[in-house]
């Protein structure tokens, strides 16, 4: 039992890492600009969310399998594999959890007032230091919210990773996907208690997060 | 180098029974099992999945694994046989007996799996077909997308009857009662091979001749399996 | 000797409105006021100047650099312009404390804050007045700390041309004065070429030796 | 493809409603109150994302079914039965939606300046009005983002959706319980077009909504 | 006769800092004004009179009516003390145009607007020179222009005491001048019971009657 806890513990505080820091990074992006067609990518920026799991989990394994494009380019230039391997199932994770990273993100960055930003750069400050200064400890809230969704949803995930990591025990199966077996397999009292895990492992890290995040602004 | 086979969820307890026992006369040899739909298990097998061995519960997934060569030639075979019954809620007072007493305004819903994903599924539309009886029972369908759903809506009473195998509605012999055994055309038989790709293949042969052989055999009839 | 050599075209959009500016100013004195009315084009001239409106036209030229030659294509983004400025409703980085929203423009990303810049905080902060409050953040500041805090953060990095947009209207009368009297002090020791909108006659007489007025956006008498 | 279509609008639009007003109401109350244990009730509030949707489909069959609790008050009290209807399909989508709605609502309304507030309570305002003229207005484009989340997650949802409302063909099927199926039937044709048909729907539903939340702010 | 009748215990906390305040006036005149430094408080008791700060201790009597008595357990919601207030930095809705912001005190949700509304509301807009803003959002207006929305918005629904936290700071003297008179004249005629923070000898002189001090969260002279 406590493998696939850790096991969960890694993969969906990394896909959140990754998730949340293209997402941060899109919405900044998108707060910041203003074009034809935003509206269409903004749209096409959460279709993962849109995707049943499992279906975003086939065309994953279709692009980033041996045979799939992006993944023979992985093997040959740097022999990395990412079918059932638990970078696989972070990679599944962070697709699925970035819709929620971004848009969040996004409509925390654009609550900023434009006069701080301002006011920054008459203070001399670049575009990188009125972000990293300015915009982000601003957008601490919201980019909080978002990512605290993140963070619950890689570690409920199990649709995408189940097709991308496999479900192999002591490898690549987390507290989700473990679930999902029990429950196929009809062992329900395997469930019920991985169930109460998986509750209490995301009730214990939000709180963290949370006291972690908890600003003087607060 | 550990053994990974690829097998369909409804062999998951059975499956892991076997492995344990094959493990003790393999020492220094371990099998990790993949469990999931055989139709998600093929498809991570045609993007490269590094898989020794194919378990599925039916034949029209290995034929499409076989057509896409992903099956180590000649290495094809039946391990086991399911039925398929008929089950109803355990305190349900109904005692239908075949196929045609399902007919009865009595069962408003009955729940079997989705024909065209799930094995037990489409055995189920293939034998209400062979009695003639679609027509009657179209109305009272409710489609589930696993095995574990169809058992889970009449282990809760939800509906009045399912249509599963055996071996699943021996998972919850508290809740569910076992009423028929429905005829099928074809027998519900699981084939296993090798896969084309693997570079285990000794392993991979042996592990497909345990499961074929009495102490493999022993243990799936636990499971409620009978031989080939 | 201290120039400042301006010339602003700029127009600005909101649905069904618009408001057009069309002002140049050009003076050799150390610091020139800014007179008119409410609404007259005062803040966004200011504004203009420290490079943080897009699509002017014009040139601002500062002791003989070029900021800003719409002509030439010269468009020094604000961060490069070195000038300071108080906006009239003060923009506090709501995060930061009082010591650090002045230090804000001392220190670089990165970087050690540079020797002296934590002196040259503490001297500002005594002189105006907000010693007892240098750990608090702006929203538990009172008006015209808020505003002290603005102006101090304005001057701290030692900008090439300050720019103040009332900077004095919250003080009450003793503390005005003395602010007043102790900024056109400094500003005349470093030499700080300024550019001052005040509402208030002593302010103006107190700080600056040339007065510009505008109305409607336009220049009315130099 | 007609029928799925329309009712995988039809569940979702109404899943997104009931889970926006929820969500709404709970984020502006958490809002603006402070007490002990607040973490830990917003983590629970969250909760619907971290399960599974198969287990979480699996739970509210055992709330709402013929036999759970509340179904049996319902049919007893009103002849409602939510287990293999449309209906039950909203309330599936409603719950596994809401933590997105209740999110995003939330850190929305903690950004406003409670001065804002106040100035409309010395102006006469009850809280109801403070309520639907300041801090609804304010928080608008948060709670956009938010429901732009719920509803592409209601689109996509099927785990539980699948569970509660069962797969009554041409009755219950929703878009992704066919596309669902398609990928585990290995019909990659039909997969793929109803994937297509899916995307395009979330990306128009999405535009639209932000054409009608764009607000004189932005 | 107006009167007004004030006392006031309350203390402010942030991390490391805390800030006392303990006010008692009492008036009779139609208007008082509140004087002292930068930082004395007078901000904070106006936001306590008007009901916006928890934890006050005291009393406010308006002309008879009892609106807080701590010790007789009353504290009336802000919304129901019928104090206008002018805040210091204004607190304009953002998402509401001029217009909207001066007859959101005047109309309820889900009842039409009182007969004479929007009468009342057109002549604000004409006499604080608003008529050419009235469909502009805030951020779109000067400084000057949002002093006089946020003062027209607190007198707009006729409170019963009205206060202004330097309601004419950012206006330009001939326009202070002016609308100082008026407002003078107004709040005269509909004899509304006024408070009073500013800086400036003229406003006082023009508005009030009778003047309180404080310093340091203390009345010093009365
Ligand atoms: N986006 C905009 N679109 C149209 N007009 C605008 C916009 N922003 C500001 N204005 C108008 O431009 C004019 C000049 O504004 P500015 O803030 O420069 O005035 P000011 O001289 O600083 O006045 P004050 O002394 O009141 O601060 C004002 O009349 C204002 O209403
Ligand atoms: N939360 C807080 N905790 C501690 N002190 C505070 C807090 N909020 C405000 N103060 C302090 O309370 C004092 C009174 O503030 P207030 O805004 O009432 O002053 P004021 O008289 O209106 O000054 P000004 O004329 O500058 O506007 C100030 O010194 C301020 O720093
Ligand atoms: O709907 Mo799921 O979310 O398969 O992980
Ligand atoms: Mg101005
Ligand atoms: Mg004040």
């Amino acid at each position: 039992m406590l493998q696939p806890l850790l096991l969960t513990l890694q993969v969906a505080l990394l896909a959140t890492l990754i998730a949340g820091a293209l997402g941060i990074g899109a919405g900044h992006w998108m707060a910041r600009h203003r074009f034809a067609g935003q509206g269409t990518l903004d749209a096409i920026l959460v279709l993962p969310m849109v995707l049943p799991p499992t279906v975003l989990g086939y065309y994953l394994i279709v692009l980033i399998g041996r045979n799939g494009p992006i993944g023979r380019w992985l093997d040959a230039a740097f022999g990395i594999q990412l079918l059932f391997t638990w970078q696989g199932a972070v990679l599944a994770s962070a697709v699925v959890g970035f819709p929620l990273a971004y848009k969040a993100a996004r409509a925390a960055f654009e609550e900023i007032d434009p006069r701080l930003l301002q006011a920054a750069r008459t203070l001399g400050s670049s575009e990188r230091e009125v972000f990293w200064r300015i915009a982000l400890p601003l957008a601490k809230r919201g980019i909080g919210a978002g990512l605290a969704l993140t963070l619950a949803r890689c570690i409920g995930e199990f649709g995408a990773t189940l097709m991308v990591a496999g479900n192999l025990p002591g490898r690549t199966q987390t507290l989700s996907v473990a679930i999902y077996s029990a429950v196929q397999a009809g062992d329900d009292p395997l469930a019920l208690t991985l169930t109460v895990i998986v509750s209490v492992l995301c009730i214990v890290l939000l709180v963290l997060a949370n006291r972690l995040l908890q600003s003087p602004r607060s | 180098e550990d053994l990974v086979v690829s097998a369909a969820a409804s062999l998951t307890q059975a499956f892991n029974a076997v492995g344990e026992a094959y493990e003790k006369h393999h020492p220094g040899q371990k099998v990790i099992f993949n469990f999931a739909a055989s139709g998600a298990l093929l498809s991570q097998m045609r993007q490269g999945a590094p898989v020794d061995v194919f378990a599925s519960a039916d034949q029209a997934t290995m034929d499409r694994a076989a057509d896409a060569r992903l099956l180590a030639p000649g290495s094809r075979v039946d391990f086991a046989r399911n039925t398929l019954v008929a089950v109803v809620p355990a305190g349900s007072a109904r005692h239908p007996k075949s196929l045609k007493d399902l007919t009865d305004p009595g069962y408003a819903r009955i729940a079997a799996g989705t024909p065209a994903s799930v094995p037990a599924g489409k055995y189920t539309a293939d034998a209400v077909a062979a009695a003639g009886l679609d027509g009657a029972l179209q109305t009272r369908w409710v489609y589930g997308e696993s095995v574990r759903q169809v058992l889970n809506y009449v282990a809760r009473a939800e509906v009045d009857a399912g249509l599963v195998y055996r071996t699943d509605a021996l998972l919850d012999p508290d809740k569910t009662r076992v009423a028929f055994t429905v005829p099928t055309s074809t027998a519900v038989t699981y084939p296993i091979a090798r896969v084309a790709a693997s570079n285990r293949s000794k392993a991979a042969g042996e592990f497909i001749e345990f499961v074929r052989g009495s102490e493999g055999q022993a243990i799936l009839q636990r499971f409620g399996f009978s031989p080939p | 000797m201290s120039t400042i050599d301006i010339a602003i075209q700029l127009e600005l959009h909101s649905p069904g409105r618009s408001f057009d500016i069309d002002v140049a100013l050009n003076s050799t004195s150390p610091r020139t006021a800014l007179l008119g009315p409410s609404g007259a084009g005062k803040s966004t001239v200011l504004q203009a100047i420290a490079g943080l409106l897009p699509g002017v036209r014009g040139h601002v030229r500062v002791d003989g650099s070029t900021l800003l030659d719409s002509e030439r294509g010269i468009d020094l983004p604000a961060r490069e312009r070195g000038i300071g400025l108080v906006f009239q409703d003060y923009a506090l980085f709501p995060h930061l404390d009082v010591e650090r929203n002045l230090l804000y423009g001392l220190r670089r990303l990165g970087r050690p804050l540079p020797t002296g810049a934590r002196e040259r905080v503490d001297a500002l902060l005594a002189q105006f007045g907000l010693d007892g409050v240098r750990h608090a953040l702006p929203r538990h500041l009172s008006g015209g700390q808020r505003q002290r805090v603005a102006l101090a953060r304005a001057i701290a990095p030692g900008p090439r041309l300050l720019l103040l947009d009332e900077p004095l209207s919250a003080l009450d009368p003793d503390l005005r004065i003395r602010l007043r009297d102790e900024l056109a002090e400094m500003l005349e020791r470093v030499r700080m070429p300024t550019l001052l909108v005040s509402h208030d006659q002593e302010d103006v007489r107190a700080l600056a030796q040339a007065v510009v007025r505008i109305e409607h956006g336009r220049v009315v008498s130099a």
